[in-house]
């Protein structure tokens, strides 16, 4: 169902996707679903690689549009950056269709989100059952947040911190690691150091929540049996860890099932077929987030 | 005790730091956090102290952030691939070393300045670190490894007796021989160092494979806290080491250098670092008062510069 | 002119110039669409903000210092102005972009000159108070430039052509050729480069230091605002976290272009030629889908030959040299010991 | 002594050396026997330095050869020199202002403990100390450079070469900065060095110290060998006609002025380390010298009237009105000129063409467009003018100011002093390593200026200089002002009375 009147004049469909930053894993699968679905259906694919830069999202997702795709899907690195690029491609009628981090308010023709807030609170859960579990009755948890530019993702620490609040916790640390490994395990140390007492800790992402679980190990303590320690994002050396004892949970997104769904939307935009959304008033797909811990770790490929 | 002041001013604004954290919090006097805090320390002290020589100098090292990380890549993706730990370290460490022979022979063979050629570094060697571990963790679980952090001879952590030997070597390098004076001499006046015969791009390849080889020390201490490596690793870290050595009072452009200020400078850091996260100040709010507290510190002492600022002042060459 | 303007002295000046003629030379052959009209203006389009306040930047280079607080001043700049776009339209976004960089280069000045902080530390420092004062601007979120505005004039500073070249472009090359100006031909860019050259022999011609890092961080702070309303108007939106990492790029685009770390040389005409060195040669690696990795090994590959072939002419400029330079020795530098 | 029949140790023959623009040195020759000193005298910029650099392996010539006891000798770098016993002392200092004395007269040569590689310090200190006392001067050796006078900074040179215990010590201009007594303790030590069958060869402008103490002199004029003779054989005079290829008289030449209105008054006025209760005064068209020994305050005295120096206590008056300068820059300003006496530290903008050296200075008077813009053509006039008027040897104006021999900076230097104008000139050392015949033009000119109604503060260590040109003498001594001498009360036994002894000398005729 390719319209034939295409951009570049060719009959083959051309799919430019602008991915946030190929150096992480997570984006990596979902340029590899992405990408395999769109050849699937016998487009033609081109990447742009924003590496993590505002400046370059901009100009390269431009570029795309420039260079004639027919339909444009972008994770961006700064949703609300997302104006200029959707003004262009309003102007040579190319539909957009964001992946995953957020919207920005820019008038995209539709949005695949994972629940961010949704995780948080699965995660909240999570960990107020392994604290009973692990017969603990401390009530402090402590909580890691992404670099604080990370609007999207800091809603996974805010949909943590509500839900973990409604079952009779506290959260008595919040603090950055930045997004980085290096700094979460800083940042657990020091937690570790004011509050030993705490009984869980969720990162707002696995990098991080693996680096706080190795603190706490470093601590002598057990991140699943003393410290509840979740990540989210389900990386690999998350999965490696729980499967080790080394991390209690993660909250898993299924970056190439976004990416897959991302090109089914693509292709109904572009055969102007009306989409179907979660969320019709912020023209939100949503993605579901599992969590993943000891008990299903196995079933994560 | 002013002559103590005088030689290391820091110990001031750390005192003062020390005692503001005391008051506000119930915590930072505790056992666990002040071996928490040095431990912190110790572990940019390590880099900082290469990088001291390197300022002494008069240069920047800016490519040690992506040695940490491919270092880190290095080790762990060799003791995935079965080497035994020590091996797998060995060879992170000689990996820094040829990446701080390769800042210092383009620099002294082929004229690039320092500040691009490391700048040109940071950027092939984050490459390579990315291109080389595919972009994914190299997950280990060494105990050998974990040592490096982890371990505690005599029930010291081993972080920090590796920086109380690292400084009273550089305090002895620096201060006690040839080569300690012959890189403040290229600092203090390069030219003259040159007329007088003084071995100059030896001395800097050298400094540079120093920094390298530290760098990758600094990679091994991170991997072993995190038991893994990855191509992100690292990022900023340049500016980090550098910014202990500016701090300790080694002059920016070269000429003289501060071992202790160094370890000093790495300490406060630490401090104020952990002080805003026990006060669980918001991430926006830590940055400004991060700042603040660096140019605090450096205003006191810059102030007091001023002050004893008499004649003769116009010493040769510039110096500055 | 005179003799004494020796091939030497035009390459300082051409250099890197001659280099980025080269690369666009050959750009057509590897990426055939680079000149194509929508490709070329986006080249020049995106690198304007970069390029303007590297030419700013070039001024503090020249003095011997550097401001590493660019890349904050940049985050809030861009955060200010669109607050003072949402409240008063595009003359007070405009107004408060360059006011706030005013205002953030007066007080880099006021720390280096009045507390004797050094130029690094100073604005190491200020780095980070400015992008907290951008965070906290922003806990709600980025600001941005809201979509139905899409028509107001401040919008459509970063997105329009005159006659097929963007402003931004415009505007970039209107501030190099004042800075060129400023620079090469008042009596304030000759202090500065006086300075430069030598802080204490400056002091004995009566140029006063502090009146002169007054007004070259003040300088760099107006040209950080000049570049938000380039960059702003491109992207639409800002935090603290924007353009993480700006000033090493700023700095690495001045010091390309042959202006001396060491202060008191400096050359516009190739901080100029570097910035478009760079975004060509990103546009080029981009456009051929070399995998981010791999990009960044032959960017720092770049940069390495651009100067080695610098290092490699001062090297062989003195008599002698060559023979000596064959052989591992050093070589003396015409003029005295720095 | 050496005479023709001793092989020489040291010969060069046909030796060129080409820069940019210029040629060097053409085709020059030179031989020096063990144990003789031999002199090298020319005119600024006749290639002096360049042949020593040559010696010290800092240049590499494009012609010639060079043969050291027989043997073929081409130096590289300077390792090459020292590990053939020649030891150089240059015009321009190579010291590290940061690192101590004595770990810069060792500097790559120190004495290492074989276990632990620490340096052997209480050695070097003590060794330095050595050397200074052989010097007959008071240096200590852990102090950092940074803190010395220039003169202290050339006797640490000093000692470096002769710590160095070569063959042959090479030293261009090595009393350029030094005061009398010091000048005449180096040259027993260059005495005592031919004694010991050294050899040494001596860069001057000052032709006395030539005859005191060398063997032989070979005069160069634009980069060519122009004669080689025994001292014995020759005279002041016909060197000097040698060197400048016309005869120059007048030395030392004073009009006759009378002094005007009062300019600059100092009252009691203390400052620095060691300035102490100063007061002096200036009038209009009169030349004011400050005597004394190295190290009595007068760079702190010539600094605090620039405003590069705070006053602690006292007051300044310019013309009757009171001056407070915040800094050189309201020095400038109000109207005074500064001449530094550390050329390379303090006085050259190194980067910077010779045009942009001289011009800094009136940078408000060369404007074109618009009042605002600097004006190319102005610039040039400035140049051109002074370029003549003090014949600064250079291939244009767009030379770097460094690539000039010393001599030829230091007339860039007096040049940008003069340029502005005003109404008071401070001069440190205006004629230091400046040949003969420039150094009777800036003379001239310091005459020239007092005529147009300008006051002149003149400081030299050159004592016949200093009393030569001016009209009245202060002298300094601890940081005091000890002795005022006017009319026949100004000979060099009375400056040399109040300086060293510390005896005041005030002569009858002053008021205020
Ligand atoms: N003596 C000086 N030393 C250092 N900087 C100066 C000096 N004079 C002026 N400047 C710098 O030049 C800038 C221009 O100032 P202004 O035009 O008021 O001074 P000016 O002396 O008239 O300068 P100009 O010589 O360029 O006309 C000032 O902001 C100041 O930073
Ligand atoms: N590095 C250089 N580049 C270009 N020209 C140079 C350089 N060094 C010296 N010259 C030129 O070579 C000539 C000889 O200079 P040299 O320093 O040998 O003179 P000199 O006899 O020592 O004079 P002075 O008495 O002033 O010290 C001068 O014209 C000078 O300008
Ligand atoms: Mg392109
Ligand atoms: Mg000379």
């Amino acid at each position: 169902n390719a319209p034939s009147d295409n951009q570049n004049g060719s009959d083959k469909v051309v799919v430019g996707f602008s991915v946030y930053d190929m150096q992480y894993e997570f984006f990596q699968k979902m340029e590899k679903g992405t990408r395999e679905a769109a050849t699937a259906k016998g487009w033609e694919f081109k990447l742009h690689d924003e590496k993590s830069d505002e400046n370059e999202m901009v100009t390269g997702a431009q570029a795309l549009i420039d260079s004639g795709v027919d339909v444009l899907i972008i994770s961006p690195f700064k949703p609300s950056a997302l104006g200029p690029i959707i003004a262009k491609a309003k102007a040579k009628g190319v539909p957009v269709i964001v992946d995953d981090i957020g919207g920005g308010g820019a008038p995209y023709d539709a949005i695949v989100i994972s629940d961010n807030a949704g995780g948080g609170k699965l995660a909240a859960e999570f960990m107020a059952k392994q604290i009973a579990a692990n017969g603990k009755t401390g009530k402090n948890v402590a909580s890691i947040t992404c670099e604080p530019s990370a609007v999207y993702a800091a809603r996974r620490n805010a949909g943590f911190k509500a839900e973990i609040e409604k079952l009779g916790f506290k959260v008595v640390a919040e603090l950055s690691g930045n997004s980085k490994a290096e700094e979460g395990y800083k940042v657990m140390k020091d937690i570790l150091a004011k509050n030993p007492d705490v009984t869980g800790v969720f990162s707002c992402n696995d990098p991080m929540g693996v680096a706080a679980a190795n603190a706490v190990k470093d601590a002598g303590k057990d991140p699943v049996k003393d410290i509840v320690t979740v990540g989210f994002n389900a990386d690999p050396e998350a999965i490696t860890a729980i499967k080790a004892n080394g991390l209690a949970a993660t909250v898993a997104q299924d970056p190439a099932a976004m990416g897959a769904l991302t090109v089914k939307l693509a292709d109904q935009a572009l055969a102007k077929t009306a989409l179907t959304f979660d969320n019709a008033a912020e023209r939100e797909v949503y993605n579901p987030v599992q969590l993943i811990s000891k008990e299903n770790v196995d079933t994560v490929k | 005790m002013t002559a103590v002041l005088r030689r290391a001013p820091l110990l001031l604004p750390l005192l003062g730091t020390v005692v503001v954290l005391a008051v506000a919090t119930d915590s930072f006097l505790t056992g666990a956090n002040i071996e928490n805090v040095l431990v912190a320390a110790a572990i940019v002290a390590v880099p900082g102290l290469a990088m001291t020589f390197c300022l002494a100098m008069g240069e920047f090292d800016l490519s040690i952030g992506s040695t940490v990380s491919l270092a880190g890549v290095v080790c762990c993706s060799a003791i995935i691939a079965g080497q035994p730990a020590p091996v797998a370290m060995g060879i992170a460490l000689l990996v820094g070393a040829a990446i701080g022979l390769a800042n210092g022979l383009v620099i002294t063979k082929l004229g690039v300045t320092p500040f691009i050629a490391t700048l040109a570094t940071l950027v092939i060697v984050r490459g390579l670190s990315l291109a080389y571990s595919g972009g994914h963790d190299q997950i280990v679980s060494s105990a050998a490894l974990k040592y490096l952090v982890g371990g505690r001879p005599l029930g010291v952590p081993m972080p920090i007796v590796l920086a109380v030997v690292a400084t009273a070597a550089g305090w002895w390098a620096m201060n006690r021989t040839r080569f300690g004076r012959w890189v403040c001499a290229i600092g203090s006046n390069r030219e003259a160092a040159r007329v007088s015969g003084l071995p100059v791009d030896r001395v800097r390849i050298a400094v540079y494979v120093l920094v390298g080889v530290a760098g990758a020390g600094w990679g091994l201490l991170i991997s072993s806290q995190l038991q893994k490596g990855n191509g992100q690793l690292g990022m900023g870290f340049e500016l980090d080491a550098i910014t202990v050595v500016v701090i300790g009072g080694t002059a920016l452009l070269g000429g003289r250098a501060s071992i202790v200020g160094t370890v000093l400078g790495a300490v406060l850091i630490e401090t104020i670092r952990n002080g805003l996260n026990l006060l669980n100040t918001p991430p926006a709010y830590q940055r400004i008062s991060v700042g603040l507290l660096l140019i605090a510190a450096l205003a006191i002492r810059g102030i007091r510069r001023a002050e004893a600022r008499t004649l003769p002042v116009p010493v040769p060459e510039a110096a500055r | 002119m005179k003799s004494s303007t020796s091939l030497g002295s035009l390459w300082d000046t051409w250099g890197i110039t001659a280099i980025l003629v080269l690369l666009l030379a050959v750009a057509p052959v590897l990426t055939p669409d680079f000149f194509s009209l929508d490709n070329a203006q986006s080249v020049l389009r995106e690198s304007a903000y970069l390029g303007i306040v590297a030419a700013g930047m070039t001024f503090a280079v020249a003095s011997g210092a550097f401001d590493l607080s660019v890349g904050g001043q940049l985050a809030l700049c861009s955060v200010v102005s669109l607050i003072g776009f949402a409240a008063g339209g595009t003359v007070l976004a405009i107004v408060a972009a360059l006011a706030t960089g005013l205002a953030c280069g007066l007080l880099n000045a006021s720390l280096i000159t009045r507390l004797s902080v050094p130029p690094f530390v100073a604005t190491l420092g200020t780095l980070f108070v400015f992008r907290g004062l951008s965070y906290i601007l922003t806990q709600d979120g980025p600001k941005t430039l809201p979509y139905d505005q899409i028509g107001s004039p401040f919008v459509k500073i970063g997105g329009l052509n005159v006659a097929g070249v963007p402003v931004p472009f415009v505007i970039m090359v209107g501030v190099f050729a004042a800075a060129w100006l400023l620079l090469r031909r008042t009596a304030t860019g000759r202090r500065v480069l006086a300075y430069g050259s030598s802080p204490e022999a400056a002091r004995f011609c009566g140029i006063s230091a502090n009146r002169l890092r007054l007004f070259v961080f003040a300088l760099v702070g107006v040209s950080v605002g000049i570049a938000t309303l380039t960059y702003i108007t491109r992207v639409w939106t800002a935090d603290g976290s924007a353009q993480d990492g700006f000033e090493l790029k700023v700095i690495a685009a001045v010091v390309l272009g042959g202006t001396s770390l060491k202060g008191g040389k400096a050359t516009l005409i190739g901080t100029f030629s570097a910035v478009l060195l760079i975004s060509v040669l990103n546009d080029m690696l981009v456009s051929e889908g070399v995998p981010s990795a791999y990009q960044r090994i032959v960017l720092g590959g770049v940069l390495i030959v651009a100067l080695t072939i610098d290092g490699l002419r001062t090297r062989f400029a003195a008599p002698g040299s060559l023979r000596r330079a064959l052989s591992g020795g050093r070589t003396p530098q015409p003029g005295p010991a720095r | 002594m050496a005479d023709s029949s001793t092989p020489a140790l040291l010969r060069v023959d046909g030796l060129t050396v080409e820069f940019p623009g210029v040629r060097a040195l053409d085709g020059v020759h030179f031989d020096v026997a063990a144990g003789e000193v031999h002199a090298l005298v020319g005119e600024n910029g006749a290639g002096k330095s360049t042949l020593l650099k040559v010696l010290g392996g800092l240049h590499q010539p494009s012609a010639g050869t060079i043969g050291l006891a027989e043997r073929p000798y081409r130096p590289r770098r300077p390792a090459d020199a020292t590990h053939a016993g020649i030891a150089v002392i240059y015009q321009e200092f190579n010291l590290y202002p940061d690192l101590t004395v004595a770990e810069n007269v060792f500097s790559g040569r120190e004495p290492f403990h074989r276990f632990h590689r620490g340096i052997r310090y209480a050695e070097i200190n003590r060794r330095a100390a050595e050397l200074f006392a052989t010097l007959g001067v008071r240096i200590d050796p852990t102090a950092p450079v940074s803190s010395l006078t220039v003169s202290e900074q050339q006797l640490v040179e000093i000692a470096k070469a002769l710590s160095v215990g070569g063959r042959i010590i090479v030293m261009d201009e090595p009393t350029a900065a030094l005061s009398a007594d010091e000048v005449t303790r180096l040259l027993d030590v260059v005495r005592r060095l031919r004694a010991e069958g050294r050899s040494v060869v001596y860069v001057s402008h000052r032709l006395d110290e030539v005859f005191a103490v060398a063997d032989r002199v070979t005069v160069l004029r634009d980069g060519r060998h122009v004669r080689t003779t025994a001292l014995a054989d020759t005279s002041p005079d016909e060197l000097v006609r040698l060197m400048v290829g016309r005869d120059v008289s007048a030395m030392f030449h004073r009009d006759d002025v009378a002094g005007g209105d009062v300019v600059l008054e100092l009252d009691q006025v203390s400052a620095g380390r060691q300035l102490r209760d100063v007061s002096i005064v200036v009038r209009a068209g009169e030349i004011v010298g400050i005597g004394g020994v190295a190290g009595a305050g007068q760079p702190e005295l010539s600094q605090v009237i620039f405003g590069a120096l705070p006053v602690k206590s006292g007051r300044m008056l310019l013309s009757g009105a009171d001056y407070r300068p915040k800094g050189p820059d309201d020095a400038m300003k109000a109207g005074i000129g500064f001449l530094h006496e550390d050329r390379k530290a303090a006085g050259i903008l190194p980067d910077l063409s010779v045009r942009h050296n001289l011009t800094v200075s009136v940078l408000d008077k060369v404007r074109g467009l618009f009042g605002r813009l600097l004006s190319p053509a102005g610039e040039l006039g400035v140049f051109d003018t002074f370029r003549k008027r003090l014949a600064i040897r250079t291939t244009g104006p767009d030379q770097l100011i460094g690539q000039l021999s010393g001599g030829n900076q230091q007339k860039v230097l007096f040049g940008r002093a003069l340029a502005p104008g005003g109404r008071l000139l401070i001069l440190n050392e205006p004629t230091r390593g400046v040949d003969i015949g420039a150094k009777v033009e800036i003379h001239h000119l310091i005459n020239e200026i007092t005529a147009d109604g300008a006051g002149v503060v003149m400081i030299s260590s050159d004592l016949p200089e200093l009393l030569g040109i001016s009209d009245r003498v202060y002298v300094l001594a601890a940081g005091r002002i000890v002795g005022h001498l006017t009319g026949d009360d100004r000979t060099e036994e009375n400056v040399m009375r109040c300086a060293t002894t510390g005896q005041r000398v005030f002569s009858a005729t002053v008021s205020g």
